[in-house]
């Protein structure tokens, strides 16, 4: 078996229409500056897509990347990141899942693809150290994402498969890979349209070592002990996934309950993590490599099955007003056999059912009540009747039949399951996210509802919050490493652990900025210099780091505004704007311009929200 | 919804715009009587109006104005005599022997053949601060006539003339349609006259 | 002249503008007979003051108003919709004031439909059933952006059209305070949709002296304010036309129908999620340009409204119609130092254009078929004229 | 196009206008909810045949409840009355009115009365009172000259207290306005002339006067362009359909304009004429146009001037400078008072001397006219005239007008 230190350093560019693939090298510049993962598949997607073409045309790329850390070892690492133009919201999304498939991809000995084209049948592509190979995929097209995958899994170690959904080009489609799945944005979608059911990476081929191994093994070591010490990574996740959550939502008054009306709810308890966990009796089922855990099964009416996440929770559960978890998961399971992304999903039977309900569409769906939703998810992955509509996502759906109001959305991509109107910061982050309404751009809202170490509802200093955190979690999207060793990196170091949290809320609410800047961060940029061999200059490191990640986010969104996103589509539902929770006597709502304004101007965007050349020149982003 | 977050909004009062027109109206209404004694032009146009006629100029229905607290305790007949300025209507009568009285805000008990009611009190400020002559505000429909309109339009001549004795030219000019040339009104006549009106009218 | 054979005009709202309009407002509502109104309008409105002028206003009257519903964004909606009606219901109002344009005077007529008819949703409008009876009455006061729509018995609510001659609004309350616009950009919006309507009214295939009466004044204050209202959007005198112009275009709209350029501009708005009046203002000098090209016979009174009996009489008799043309382009042309000069400049995604001429060819644009549609849109995405 | 400092416009009156709309009154009063309508006309009207043009052109579609065809001349509250007991008596839910300005005024109360409840008119004198949608009423004028169809004042006679009483209400408009030319067909050449003209005093009495507003401008100037293209030839030429349309469309337009920027002193003139000899109102107009527009031409020349490009074509406008327009537009009135003179024989007088009644006799006595004068001042019109008139001024403009002889300044 070849041994490579530090990364392969070479991407497969594959163009289905002609049945050609070529080796590209990467850029020694493009890895300085964009790292790898999401940065590098943006960075290759930047240089080759043409703006304004069809998400589900010949024309759209999906770029599909690890990171330096894959295959090292190092925790939590097992994660890769797909980028395309989404067909649900029409500008690029980006997508991380920590299926098998990365692992593989990276041991055939690439460190990406970019799939173009479109096949004249189905298809599906076998990947190793040589090349590609084209198969027709005639047996397997119109099958599930199980059964698809088990066949393709004979020929490599890691596959990505669409279901169904993905095949009737179903907006919000999605791919697997094991028991993960490459969840927003589409792409689905976009293989499906591509006629592409499914790709299998070898694996095994090569054996990749950080270039520095004993900083490597030591640093590793340290994170490992962090993230076994901190309370979220080693207690909740790990204990209940990430459904632990729903308890801190419900106190908060942070879960979307019928569609978003509610905050809170009486019932929510029967769908926490800790009552699913004692009564499925659950084990863990996760990426790997991992020590956090988060990903669980337990047996659900005698069967083995996934515990749905958070998200899907909150939003097939509460946001219906839905509170039993055996229907959720099954579901779930549902939606995962199809290929389905179940927040989208959820946020569009939820509009579905207030739009009953206000009578602007004729379905069966009623907040509530499971009735009808397993037929409705299925007639939305086969593209039946008004599943055929509701299958375009709730943005689509909301501009057909009305109710765009209560479309819970952000740039077409719906809402995850976090009512920004008690942590306003959030909400910030939800209209300024890249691919739309996503959480994972910026985390506010853990310091804000959860850990008590910012005011939920003032504006004060969250525009810089904000982008602090854009930045933070773009670059954690190039190493690529798992979000959630963000709590243990930056809750554990000694400064901020041993201050008390009250004391970090007044810091924030009065000197953020230093505050953010005091935050060690050092674990990310350490791990990255020791795969790559390289020096590591204590806190410089870091800075380079974050600004790395500045890069990374802007160029997203400067490719974004190329596709016609500018200041009027970084905006919320309005029922986000105008109306009060339900739970909330003081009715709050997302103060959202005033923080705009602001976030512009720390971001170096113009009043309308595009990237100035002069920021995009400070970020060595070449400008076309 | 949260109902209170919409409140109900009682309207308010501009007191110093209700002064200044109940001073207005006062002044007008003293000096109609005493000019109709004067000037032969104005005794002509009221002859036309019918005897035991009552007409009223009116800016709003309330009968007193709030900071003149006597007048809500005056009787009637004192009030009648409309010896302070107190409201926001004049009104004027004309008795059976042709004789106009002023008769003050006090609208109780009596009946109106012709009432001119400003349909706003900005309306009455726009017309009472001369930035819309009486013709302008009629053709801008500040007011409404109720009553016979022959009559309305015999008084508003009627307050033409007065308006130009009572003011001085330069704001008299914005009030009328045409200020009276010297062929009309010798300007010995006109300052004469307006002695006397100013004088009368304000001696009790 | 020529008089058609046969038409049918209507111009129900009455007009009431100019100084101390908003006074009017007590004894507008007066004589219909209302003593309590509910306020719609929306949240930028009120942010900027302008529901303070209108409380000012009902000061001294017998007015009491029932509440100022303004949480309306830029979307009108059931939801918001059964709110102000439940609102209208429990302070017992007798009527509705919009303050704004577009979505407000949407939800406006909505609220009044679900308040009079005492219903909870506007399904059965949808469905056809017709409005029963006279419903109360609305009162409009326009300020900020318009859609068109205001004058006329459509609404717009949740992206469906209901129209009835029932919704047409009582009043159109016109006011230098309330019409001064905030920006030029939203003046430009606002500015192209009237100029669309005015332009379709006085070049349409069966013309009528009465819209023609109508659309003359609009598309005269258009050309002689626009100017300065671009140059200082603050400009009371010359928001105030804008905003006279905009409710004539919007009513001789009602009677003519939508015409080219805002069917095309719609299915475009509709696509992109771009806001009509961008839409309009890019496409109307290509349109204007294909409709010149198309050799449609043109009226001389485009000409006459644009250039005024003087210059109109100045000119040589054939030549009145292409002037005309090139009058309105010229216009059109202006509004572009504000809007983007293209769909490309606007970032307009090309693989949706295709999509957006054959629903506008579908929803009949003037006669115009899809491959002319998508011509137009090419042009205009490429700003080449 | 000027923007006045404040103006009001109301005309919610449907139009229709063409040659065939007469058929769709029934389909448009079922829009209306309404199926089983009164009549209310007068005598001439009916035995000219214009009823039953009307009824045999609405068809089987229609169960008409009542014709009521008494309405006299100068109509009364009391013929309001009687026709309100009819009118209840026989179930009906809405009116059509055909005839001429006293007929439409009639029918107009007759709606309030029916509508409001309530036995008299009486009750619902002066501003305010009528304040309610009213029931459906319809409006087939015969003559294309008052305009009435698009007036928001009823005017109707006190004949106990010798007063007209005016009933001005946005509610008082009629809902739908039907333009025939078969209505005008059979009207005389003389009437013709004079309804004309009275319509055409409208516009340009709309175009100069105080309360002139872009709106009303726009109407006015298309009224006065389709009169002066079409009235000679119509008065000529009576059975030309196309152009009894055109002058029926310009009426309406006139109408529209006028009652929305009010009127001036060639009404004032006009009204007190009328009041106190009998000079028809239309005669009165288009005697008394040219000296309006010459007594006004110190406050409005420029108004009157731009009325040169409606009334004689944009050549003529183009070729006459501005400063001689003003004279160029009272010449052009005259000069079509006097060919109208020639058409009809004579039947159309141009002064007032020659303003004689049916049988012969001259209806305004040059003795009388100080006594007009004094009463000019009681018109509400005069207030809307852009220059003051006194008494003292209209009597020289009566003695002109009476002479025929133009006003010299």
């Amino acid at each position: 078996m070849k041994t490579i230190a530090g990364s392969n350093n070479r991407i497969l560019e594959i163009n289905l229409s002609h049945q050609q693939f070529k080796e590209t090298p990467i850029d020694p510049r493009d890895r300085e500056l964009f790292m790898g993962g999401k940065g590098l598949g943006l960075k290759l997607l930047y240089d080759r897509l043409t703006p304004g073409v069809d998400p589900l045309g010949e024309h759209n790329m999906i770029a599909l990347c690890t990171g330096v850390l894959m295959a090292t070892g190092a925790p939590c690492s097992g994660r890769f990141e797909a980028v395309t133009k989404s067909p649900l919201t029409g500008i690029m999304a980006t997508a991380s899942c920590g299926g098998p498939f990365g692992m593989a991809l990276k041991t055939s000995g690439w460190d990406g693809l970019v799939i173009t084209g479109k096949a004249a049948a189905p298809t599906y592509l076998v990947i190793d150290s040589q090349g590609v190979q084209f198969k027709p995929a005639d047996a397997i097209w119109g099958q599930d994402t199980e059964a698809a995958q088990e066949k393709l899994l004979q020929e490599g170690k890691g596959a990505l498969v669409i279901g169904q959904a993905g095949e009737n080009l179903v907006r919000f489609a999605n791919i697997r890979s094991g028991h993960r799945y490459l969840g927003r944005g589409g792409m689905g979608a976009v293989l499906g349209a591509k006629q592409l059911k499914g790709i299998v990476a070898k694996g095994g081929e090569v054996r990749i070592v950080p270039v520095h191994k004993e900083r490597f093994t030591k640093i590793n070591k340290r994170l490992g002990r962090s993230i076994n010490q901190n309370a979220v990574t080693s207690g909740s996740f790990r204990s209940y996934g990430t459904n632990a959550n729903v308890h801190l939502s419900n106190a908060a008054g942070i879960l979307p309950v019928r569609n978003f009306t509610g905050g809170s709810h009486g019932e929510a308890h029967k769908v926490s993590g800790e009552t699913m966990a004692a009564q499925f009796k659950t084990t863990w089922e996760t990426c790997k490599p991992c020590i956090i855990k988060c990903g669980h099964k337990g047996t659900i009416n005698g069967q083995m099955r996934p515990i749905p996440e958070y998200e899907t929770i909150g939003l097939l559960g509460p946001n219906l007003e839905i509170f039993d978890p055996v229907v959720i998961s099954e579901w779930n399971e549902l939606c995962g056999k199809y290929g389905m992304d179940t927040i989208t999903l959820g946020g569009t039977l939820a509009w579905a059912m207030e739009a009953t309900e206000k009578g602007l569409i004729d379905t069966d769906l009623k907040f509530g009540s499971p009735q009808g939703v397993s037929e409705m998810i299925e007639r939305i992955a086969l593209g039946q009747g008004i599943g055929k509509d509701l299958a375009m996502g709730s943005r689509w759906a909301s501009r057909k039949y009305g109710g765009e109001d209560f479309a819970m959305h952000v740039k077409g991509l719906e809402l995850p399951a976090y009512d920004p109107r008690g942590a306003v910061g959030q909400g910030l982050a939800y209209a300024t996210a890249n691919r739309g309404g996503c959480h994972l751009s910026a985390y506010v809202l853990a310091l804000e509802a959860f850990f008590g170490m910012a005011d939920p509802y003032s504006v004060r200093w969250k525009p810089y919050m904000v982008k602090f955190f854009e930045d933070v979690y773009a670059a954690v999207n190039c190493l690529h490493i798992c979000h959630f060793t963000a709590f243990a990196v930056e809750l554990e170091p000694p400064l901020i652990k041993l201050t008390p949290n009250f004391v970090v809320k007044i810091l924030n609410q009065i000197v953020s900025p230093l505050a953010l800047n005091l935050l060690d961060l050092s674990f990310w940029p350490e791990l990255w210099h020791a795969v790559l061999g390289k020096h590591y200059t204590p806190y410089i490191s870091m800075i380079k780091f974050r600004k790395a990640g500045e890069r990374v986010h802007v160029l997203e969104r400067y490719m974004n505004t190329r596709e016609g996103i500018s200041r009027k589509d970084d905006t919320l539902p309005q029922r986000l704007l105008t109306e009060g929770r339900r739970c909330d006597s003081e009715q709050h709502t997302v103060p959202l311009a005033p923080m705009l304004e602001k976030y512009y101007k720390i971001r170096g965007f113009d009043a309308d929200g595009i990237p100035t050349p002069r920021t995009l020149k400070r970020l060595g982003i070449p400008v076309k | 919804m949260h109902i209170e977050r919409y409140p109900e909004l009682k309207p308010g009062r501009k007191w110093i715009k209700r002064f200044y027109l109940s001073i207005m109206l006062w002044t007008v209404g003293k000096a109609i009587p005493v000019a109709a004694k004067v000037d032969k032009e104005i005794k002509k146009e009221l002859d036309k109006l019918p005897d035991n006629f009552t007409l009223r100029l009116m800016i709003l229905p309330e009968r007193a104005l709030g900071p003149f607290f006597y007048a809500k305790m005056l009787p009637a007949f004192v009030a009648d005599k409309g010896l302070l300025p107190y409201g926001m209507q004049m009104i004027i009568h004309k008795d059976k022997e042709g004789k106009l009285h002023y008769q003050g805000a006090d609208p109780r008990g009596k009946k109106f053949d012709l009432s001119m009611a400003f349909k706003s009190l900005e309306a009455a400020m726009m017309v009472f601060t001369f930035r819309e002559s009486t013709p302008t505000g009629y053709a801008h429909d500040r007011f409404v006539v109720e009553g016979y309109l022959p009559y309305a339009t015999a008084f508003m001549r009627v307050l033409d003339i007065v308006e130009v004795y009572l003011l001085p030219k330069p704001i008299a000019r914005l009030a009328v349609k045409r200020y009276p040339k010297w062929s009309e009104m010798s300007p010995l006549r006109k300052h004469l006259n307006r002695l006397i009106i100013y004088v009368r009218a304000f001696t009790f | 002249m020529q008089i058609p054979d046969s038409y049918e005009f209507l111009l129900y709202p009455k007009i009431v503008s100019g100084r101390c309009a908003l006074e009017n407002l007590p004894t507008e509502l007066d004589g219909h007979n209302a003593q309590k109104p509910l306020v719609i309008t929306s949240q930028a409105l009120a942010r900027s003051g302008r529901t303070k002028a209108l409380i000012k206003a009902f000061y001294d009257s017998a007015v009491v108003i029932g509440a100022i519903f303004d949480p309306v964004l830029d979307y009108a909606g059931i939801s918001q919709a059964r709110q102000a009606a439940r609102l209208f219901g429990n302070r017992g109002c007798d009527a509705i004031i919009a303050l704004g344009g577009g979505p407000v005077v949407a939800l406006a007529k909505a609220v009044n439909l679900l308040a009079s008819e005492k219903r909870e949703t506007l399904q059965p409008y949808y469905d056809g059933t017709p409005i029963a009876g006279p419903l109360k009455p609305l009162i409009v006061v326009p300020s900020g952006p318009t859609d068109g729509q205001e004058a006329t018995p459509a609404m717009t609510v949740d992206n469906r059209t209901i129209v009835s001659d029932s919704l047409y609004p009582g009043v159109f309350v016109l006011d230098g305070r309330m019409t001064s616009a905030d920006d030029g950009r939203d003046l430009a919006e606002s500015a192209a949709i009237t100029l669309a309507q005015a332009f379709t009214a006085l070049t349409m295939a069966r013309p009528s002296p009465m819209v023609d009466a109508l659309a003359h004044p609009a598309l005269a204050l258009l050309a002689q304010y626009l100017a300065p209202a671009l140059r200082r959007p603050a400009d009371k005198t010359a928001g105030l036309a804008l905003a006279n112009a905009a409710v004539m275009a919007s009513a001789a709209s009602a009677n003519t129908g939508p015409g080219l350029f805002q069917v095309l501009a719609a299915a475009l708005a509709d696509a992109t999620g771009i806001c009509l009046g961008t839409c309009l203002g890019i496409l109307l000098p290509f349109g204007m340009a294909a409709l010149q090209k198309a050799d449609q016979p043109v009226r001389d009174e485009l000409c006459l409204c644009l250039a005024g009996t003087e210059r109109y009489s100045a000119m040589a008799a054939p030549d009145r119609p292409v002037r005309g043309l090139e009058l309105a382009a010229a216009l059109a042309r202006e509004l572009q130092a504000v809007l983007p000069a293209s769909l490309k400049a606007m970032r307009v995604q090309h693989y949706l254009l295709e999509p957006v001429a054959r629903t506008a060819a579908e929803k009949g644009a003037g006669g115009f078929t899809a491959d002319e549609c998508r011509a137009i849109l090419t042009r205009a995405w490429e700003a080449n004229a | 196009m000027l923007l006045p400092s404040f103006y009001d416009f109301c005309c919610r009156v449907r139009t229709l206008s063409g040659i065939d709309t007469l058929e769709q009154i029934p389909r448009q009063l079922a829009r209306l909810r309404a199926a089983h309508p009164m009549i209310v006309s007068d005598k001439g009207v009916g035995a000219a045949g214009l009823i039953d043009k009307v009824v045999q052109a609405m068809g089987d579609g229609l169960k008409i409840g009542a014709v009521y065809d008494q309405v006299p001349v100068d109509s009364d509250y009391k013929v309001v009355d009687d026709a309100a007991k009819v009118y209840r008596r026989n179930g009906c839910d809405a009116i059509i009115a055909i005839g001429g300005g006293s007929v439409i005024d009639t029918a107009k109360g007759i709606n309030i009365v029916v509508s409001l409840g309530g036995d008299s008119l009486l009750a619902y004198e002066g501003f305010g009172a009528v304040n309610r949608r009213l029931r459906p009423l319809v409006v087939v004028p015969t003559t294309a000259g008052t305009g009435s169809e698009m007036t928001l004042v009823a005017v109707i006679a006190d004949p106990d207290r010798k007063i007209k009483m005016l009933f001005p209400s946005y509610f008082i408009l009629p809902d739908l306005a039907v333009i025939d030319p078969r209505m005008t067909q059979t009207l005389p050449d003389f009437l013709t002339a004079s309804t004309a003209m009275d319509a055409m005093t409208h516009a340009c009495e709309a175009y100069f006067c105080l309360e002139k507003n872009p709106l009303s401008d726009s109407f006015a100037l298309r009224a006065i362009r389709l009169i002066s293209q079409h009235l000679l030839e119509v008065v000529k030429n009576p059975g030309d359909l196309n152009g009894r349309l055109a002058l029926a469309n310009a009426s309406a337009m006139a109408g529209i304009a006028f009652s929305n920027s009010m009127v001036g002193m060639v009404h004032n003139l006009g009204h007190t004429v009328g009041a106190l000899c009998h000079v028809p109102h239309g005669v009165a107009m288009s005697i008394f146009l040219p000296y309006g527009l010459a007594y006004n031409l110190g406050k409005a020349a420029d108004p009157i001037g731009e009325l040169l490009f409606p009334l004689a074509g944009p050549e003529v406008f183009a070729a006459t400078p501005k400063k001689e327009r003003p004279a160029k537009v009272i010449a052009h009135i005259r000069r079509m008072n006097e060919d109208l003179h020639a058409a009809t024989g004579g039947k159309h007088p141009r002064c007032l001397k020659e303003v004689t009644g049916r049988d012969g006799s001259q209806l305004v006595p040059r003795s009388l006219l100080p006594a007009i004068a004094e009463a000019t001042l009681l018109d509400g019109a005069r207030l809307t005239n852009p220059e003051e008139m006194l008494p003292a001024d209209a009597l020289p403009v009566l003695e002109h007008a009476w002479e025929g002889t133009p006003l010299g300044r």
